[in-house]
């Protein structure tokens, strides 16, 4: 099976203004979904991809107003199933380049089953969660990513339920891409999502977005400009996994878990430093890196991006082989097939 | 083979019921009689009657499966009581015993009622008490026996030889109905094609089955040759309701030109609508297997958006998982097309027995105003028309149609005359024309009020669709005038499709002076019933519904016409409360019946004379 | 401070709205203002309208969030057109002006008309043309400097002392309505009471606002005293309709001993009654936030499987979503309250507004025959009691109930006569005994039809139910009569829940020569118009319901005894429809509504004006 | 917080028939659920639980029937909801041993949202999942964990779609007790099931099973006895990873993934093979384990096992200290709250 390119190109070069809708943008001021819109307008132009083919399938959320916003088809459905809305997109029309864009509940909490199965079945879209850790349009009740113990409208002494980590989840159900962004780093926002964009199956980018009506400051601990680097890990392919502000901590695999040191201590080189590959099937490190917090750096950028057939590949290489060898041709054919007989 | 002094009986119909344990092979019995049937010029209709579990343990009741033939001249539907009944083992006779008509021919095999099994069908006495054996005329066959001979002769493992007894049943019948081996014998040569020896064994059983039934006098007054149908000119096969409508789909993309798209999930019993698509990607079938009821509407109503006819099959319980997304497919204003193959409710209730009680929740199962179209079709055969309807419908007035069928309909077959796809009326979506300056997306057409389908990958048509209220421009908006002008309009676009359908028949007696009322899969009684009483000289109109929302319509003058209405369903009164709200100047009687069995001619009759004695 | 000179008109009511952007605080005003005015003696309701964006961008139309207020000597509804309008931008002016009453007093922020701002608005002109200040009083407050000054006065920052922008125009309020600012003075030291600063500068606000209409001629002449309201003895309280849902279920609890449980999914307008639940664990209340609407209902099923007032609040989406479930309740005959805090539909439709158009869907959307208790609240007050009433019922008859509510009853606020939970009708859940030899799953109490309802933890009753259906004694069985007699038992249980509720009453002018009919969330403005028109010397009737299913029993003969009735609903007539399927001998006219908006008194006089005239 | 038992013990001993309902088994003889209904109905006696206090809840599919067959509190559900059902049950009544039990189809297609959820909230239940790789009740439809290319009803050409491995997607979703039984095994999965039990949080034990109608031998090509040492491998915690008729073969970890050896080959002693630890924090290796076919044994037993409080106790310790703090003592309090005032 050779691989097979549904989506055309387009034979102009597109800008960001291509994309930008005459729609006003109704998000509050100050918020993380403005970063992550601005930085999916300029993805669309380096994907080449035609304008007319491009669609954009969201949920019900904030973030799910988004279609409004970009100038191309879309699909604003119901809470919870874009991810099913998308299938049939896609499955109906293999040419056209689909966007799945949900908030944390949307896409966890109500969608949750649509998009393990999406994944499972690396369907050929690319799919964006704009995680701010709370319920947003519905002002402010926890999502299945909240913080343990946050207070919330609906948890006023604190939450009980532990939060998933959509990395591990997406990779528990046999995810294919998985990548992390943050909406205050708009450039590599852009980045990550090209390489998703090019992703043969489903791409899932969860951005970490700031709600700063109702969860501010949720991703601050990470984000903040004061500690971002020593917090967080950019994880490039093929590259030593190294961090902090003097690029002199890295992440060293003990056996059995990954450890954060400082090169240079203790006896630590270069060489002890892990290199990341987010292209091996088995998905033991990639969870570990989708997991890491607290004393360990929080990963951000391509995690898993490994290559399998897309279910869009397979789907129609079986309905042309069906095509080619098919008894029927038409519906006459099988309305007069088998049994039957003449009355005169 | 067939001596000359011996009884044969004409009969305009005969009702064969095979009964047997799950795995006894009933179906294929009943199927192979009907094949037979209809190649010999009868009109037929079968109904299969399953136990809700796979295989419950060996001779329980339980684990008892039937299938019911009806041939004769002209069958509207499977027959009520049975002129004969095959029970392979004491739990069949027990369970299937309330289903003979006075004066019945039974056939056991006596071999299998041995006291073990006997006590596991919960018999305490003989079976045969000499009440019965007055009543019915038992033929007792030896039909494991002789089964087990044949096989061993073969050098046939008992195991296999097994599986050969419902030819010997099947033989007997066909001794009974004064029909020939000739056409069974090359299908099952045909069949079994690679496997000589299973050939051979069930061809040996058939013949023996035929032969016993020969020599046994007993039955040689019971001979009955059942009339031949008069049907139109044309090409006949025999069909199930679900593969009806199947194919009905398929026929109505390959006419309008939109690939066809199923997101479905598996219930029981619209599952075989799913499976059937699904071995057509040779004519453009996409089929998606989802993960549940929601994400086979919704990818449905996505590959709408996409450009494809798209359809969603399933029976109650996924019916009403699938309402929200629906009240969705109602806002976008997209072509739609959902089956429901209706089953006994609520809940769970009854998944292998058949009902008509989702029609409420077809017409009013949404949050807010969400009217659709909601059509029906009335037997196994016509699934082919009305999914073809259905389709058409939604196409060209962009909206969710519903169509009803039902357990009884579904896994039904009846003959089907085949038809032309050339020869259906044409079917042209509203496709807007690319680059088109003046497209928006809920421009209407004025006459039908139905809007243009822009799809995606058309050049010069982006747009957004979406559950939130819009204004005829596109975007969003929550201005009072406009969210009353959308409603307004949604329901005008439903009601006005009643301009596009013909006009509701009155059959029977149209002078009658009562009007039976029906609609969806019961038409089969009814009819019968009706004709049955306008031969006996009472008066009876008959109307049955197809098109459910919106009637027809002359439906008002008809039902005005009328001082007696009864109105007749398989549950407690949907359909007569959806007339009231619509006529409630008409006064409705009311015969329901919620027992998971369809309706029987006889109850029928009964209840219609006593109206009329009224 | 209030000079004798002034003039000083005495009113009945007075409908004011406060209009602003989303961060403005108008809710505050709004509810700082009813507050003082109940507290001095007067009937009030108010109503909140949000926009269905969080924050959209500052000073566009989108961004207007309105509170309105209706005080007065007796109210029934949050008003309709506006005696007083505060709009706290141009936006909120442009936006509102259609709510204000000839004549209307209209205080605006004149520091927010700067170019930009208006232009953002979408005005092209002067927004202060002369017909408008012709047709208006226009006070034009200098809202933003004011505050500023103040604000940096006491050396408080820009941006915090902004916030405080709402007392200003509170304070204009509270001297056009000649009432004392010594209440909310002391509100605001409460509220803040560890922020010194926030109080003494809101206080401070407040009192320049004040004082500032003091100063200002052209209001003299309009300030106006409303009448206070005579009310029945008691200890009252403001509550909006959510909150009294939840207090009401919270009472069920305690009176029935069944320990609350709420297994629910948060939407628009219905997520403030599990916000209010959750903060109640002190009194047992277990809150279950689920992952969605169907995890929701079918917690509270298991939930009420062990024991539980089981309960689960949505709206039409999510009722939508919940259609199986219900199903399977209505099955397993378990107790369960399930609240519809109705929104604008079809689909997500319009998210803040309100309507009444998930009745359908509440009585017919289940598969199956599954008859259920549906009962609508129609204050905000008494959603208290109906929630009380639809926890009873389901306890006591061993069934789901629906309660219905809407945007504009949950949302909106009232004056609450605080009842003692003693005084309340007694619960009497119907618990097994334990060990009751006796003891069958779907065995009924004979009057009734209720089965009793055993606990897993119970000695000696272990049992299973489920969605297949069942025979009294509880095991699995697809037995026709069986089926027949079940699904009798289900209806004929919810049926007989008729010899248990209040007959119907008729108020108005029970002579009338119309009888206005109307049901739910539209009371207040349905009493107004009736009650205005029989003062007009017209002769009309009224009848509201709030058990929806069943009826009440002398409800024929109600609707029997007129020759003219109008339902009235803001839906397509949805209960006219039902009212039909039971009542067709009694031709009933429509009045409806689809714009996410409440009854307008004014429309309704009209329209009943026109049916009497004909 | 000290860890809390809600659910009460029996004073008498009970046996396995005392489980025994009255109702006729109705499953197709030969099918592998009613070896699971074996193990169930011997784990019972032995987790000392009171009988009244034992509930049964299932969903909708052959092995959702197994309520009826079991003489406890029992709720036949609807498709796919057992873990929803069952979530009220529970939180209503903390003294109830909660066991669930659901197909593949029930729990990972329909029901997969609710799987999760259960799962990341650790509420203190026990799954059981009847994994045939088909529908069976619905005669022989694909299911979420069929098999890559199989052919059944509803994919006459072969599935395209990847299927589900349970244990991954399990603690993708921050599982913490996780085992694979087979049915073909009774004692071994009576032993699982027990651990599952005193596993306090959510256990999820997968139970391959088949069905010998629809989806015949679909594990034969593990469970059947001839190669049953060499195909699977029965982990147990602090023991060496071997298997292997033989058992002389073992896992051994190699910096990235796991690679089957054999003892005395090549230089491997025993000092090579990985120790099994059900109880890591880190997934990593434990997905590693779960993941395992082909070249690598199939893990058979416990993967995971890890403490962390249970949503049960959260919910209880929370409501306790509200009773304990909280302003009001009854509704009346809570009626004349806040701001009142008399009308005389
Ligand atoms: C069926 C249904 N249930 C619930 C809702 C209410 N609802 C709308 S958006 C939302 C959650 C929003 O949170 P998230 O998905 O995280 O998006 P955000 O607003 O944070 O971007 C909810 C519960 C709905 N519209 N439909
Ligand atoms: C809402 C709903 N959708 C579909 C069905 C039909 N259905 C019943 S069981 C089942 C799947 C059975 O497969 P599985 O869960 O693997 O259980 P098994 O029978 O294999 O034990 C399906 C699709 C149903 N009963 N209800
Ligand atoms: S509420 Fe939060 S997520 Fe929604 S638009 Fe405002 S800041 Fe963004
Ligand atoms: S169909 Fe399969 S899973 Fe169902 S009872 Fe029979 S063997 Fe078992
Ligand atoms: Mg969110
Ligand atoms: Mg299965």
């Amino acid at each position: 099976m050779t691989k097979r390119h549904f989506v055309p190109k387009a034979d102009i070069d597109y800008t960001k203004a291509d994309f930008t809708s005459d729609q006003m943008v109704k998000w509050c001021p100050g918020c993380g979904d403005h970063a992550i819109l601005a930085s999916l307008l300029n993805v669309f132009p380096k994907t080449h991809h035609k304008k007319e083919n491009i669609c954009m399938v969201s949920g019900i959320g904030c973030s799910s107003r988004i279609p409004y916003y970009v100038d191309t088809y879309g699909f604003h459905s119901i809470h919870g199933r874009a991810c099913a809305v998308a299938t049939g997109v896609k499955l109906a029309n293999p040419s056209l380049s689909v966007w799945i864009n949900m908030g944390d509940g949307d896409s966890m909490a109500i969608g949750g089953n649509h998009l393990i199965h999406i994944v499972r079945r690396n369907l050929d879209v690319n799919v964006t969660i704009f995680n701010n850790e709370i319920y947003g349009l519905t002002k402010g009740q926890y999502s299945p990513t909240t913080k343990f113990g946050q207070i919330t409208k609906t948890s006023p002494f604190g939450t009980i339920d532990y939060p998933f980590n959509p990395g591990e989840l997406i990779m528990g159900a046999q995810g294919t891409f998985y990548a992390r962004a943050l909406d205050v780093m708009p450039p590599l926002t852009t980045e990550i999502m090209l390489k998703a964009a090019q992703h043969d199956g489903t791409s899932v980018v969860e951005v970490l977005q700031n709600c700063m009506i109702f969860n501010d400051k949720a991703h601050a601990a990470i984000t903040d400009k004061a500690v971002r680097d020593d917090k967080i890990i950019i994880l490039e392919h093929g590259k030593p996994m190294i961090f902090g502000k003097e690029r002199n901590k890295g992440l060293r695999f003990n056996g059995r878990c990954l450890e954060a040191v400082t090169i240079g201590e203790n006896g630590v080189t270069m060489d002890d430093i892990m290199i990341h590959d987010e292209t091996t099937e088995d998905t033991g490190i990639h969870m570990m890196l989708a997991r890491m917090k607290g004393d360990l750096p929080v990963a951000i950028g391509v995690i898993r991006n490994v290559v399998k057939p897309t279910y869009t590949e397979l789907y129609e290489d079986q309905m042309d082989e069906c095509k080619a060898n098919g008894k029927y041709k038409c519906v006459d054919d099988l309305l007069n097939s088998g049994d039957t007989w003449e009355v005169e | 083979m067939m001596q000359g002094d011996k009884k044969v009986t004409q009969k305009d119909d005969l009702v064969i019921r095979f009964a047997g344990d799950s795995g006894d092979g009933m179906q294929l019995s009943g199927t192979l009689f009907s094949d037979a049937s209809a190649l010999t010029g009868n009109d037929i209709a079968t109904f299969p009657d399953y136990p809700a579990e796979i295989r419950a343990p060996h001779n329980t009741i339980a684990g008892v499966s039937g299938f019911q033939v009806h041939v004769g001249s002209h069958i509207y539907s499977s027959g009520d009581k049975c002129d004969i009944i095959v029970a392979m083992n004491p739990a069949s006779l027990k369970s299937n015993l309330k289903w003979a008509k006075k004066g019945a021919t039974i056939i056991v095999d006596i071999d299998t009622f041995t006291d073990s099994a006997m006590e596991k069908a919960g018999y305490t006495g003989d079976p045969f008490s000499e009440e019965l054996e007055h009543a019915y005329t038992i033929v007792k066959a030896p039909i494991s026996s002789f089964t087990e001979r044949i096989g061993s002769e073969m050098g046939v493992d008992k195991k296999v030889s097994e599986k050969s007894r419902n030819m010997f049943a099947l033989g007997v019948i066909f001794y009974i109905t004064h029909k020939k081996l000739d056409q069974t014998n090359a299908y099952l040569a045909r069949k079994f094609a690679k496997k000589t020896q299973v050939v051979q064994l069930n061809q040996a059983v058939l013949r023996e089955g035929y032969e016993f039934a020969d020599k046994l006098e007993l039955i040689h007054s019971h001979i009955v040759e059942v009339a031949t149908a008069k049907m139109p000119k044309g090409r006949y096969r025999n069909i199930t309701g679900n593969v009806a409508t199947a194919w009905g789909l398929l026929a109505a993309s390959e006419r309008s030109g939109r690939p066809l798209f199923l997101g479905s999930y598996p219930i029981t019993p619209a599952t075989d609508v799913m499976v059937e698509l699904a071995k057509h990607k040779a004519l453009g079938a996409k089929v998606f297997q989802a993960e549940d009821e929601i994400a086979g509407i919704c990818s449905a109503i996505g590959a709408s958006y996409a450009g494809a006819l798209a359809c969603t099959s399933t029976s109650g319980p996924g019916l009403s998982l699938k309402s929200e997304a629906l009240g969705l497919a109602v806002m976008v204003e997209l072509p739609l097309v959902v089956v429901d193959v209706q089953r006994g409710g609520p809940s769970t209730g009854l998944p292998t027995k058949t009902e008509q009680s989702d029609l409420n929740q077809a017409l009013y199962g949404r949050n807010g105003e969400a009217p659709l179209i909601v059509v029906a079709a009335s037997s196994s055969a016509n699934c082919f028309y009305w999914a073809y309807t259905a389709a058409k419908l939604a196409l060209e007035h962009m909206t969710p149609v519903i169509l009803m069928t039902d357990g009884y309909l579904g896994n039904g077959s009846q003959l089907f005359r085949i038809p032309k796809v050339a020869d259906l009326p044409g079917i042209t979506p509203r496709l807007a024309k690319p680059n088109d300056p003046n497209y928006r997306p809920f421009r209407r057409d004025p006459v039908s009020f139905a809007r243009e389908w822009a799809l995606p990958g058309m050049e010069g048509l982006r747009h957004r669709v979406g559950g939130l209220e819009k204004c005829p421009d596109g975007p969003l908006t929550t201005d009072p005038e406009n969210h009353a002008l959308m409603v307004y309009n949604r329901q005008e676009k439903v009601n006005r499709v009643a301009n596009y359908i013909p006009d509701q028949e009155v059959t029977g007696n149209p002078d009658g002076d009562l009007l039976v009322v029906g609609w969806g899969g019961t038409s089969g009684a009814l009819t019968l019933a009706v004709e049955e009483m306008n031969n006996e000289g009472k008066k009876v109109a008959y109307t049955h519904f197809n098109y459910i929302c919106p009637l027809p319509k002359n439906t008002g003058d008809i039902l005005r016409k009328y001082k007696k209405i009864v109105v007749c369903e398989l549950n407690n009164g949907q359909f007569a409360g959806y007339l009231r709200t619509q006529f409630p100047e008409c006064p409705m009687r009311q015969y329901n019946k919620v027992m998971g069995l369809p309706f029987e001619v006889g109850e029928l009759k009964e209840a219609f004379n006593k109206i009329l004695g009224e």
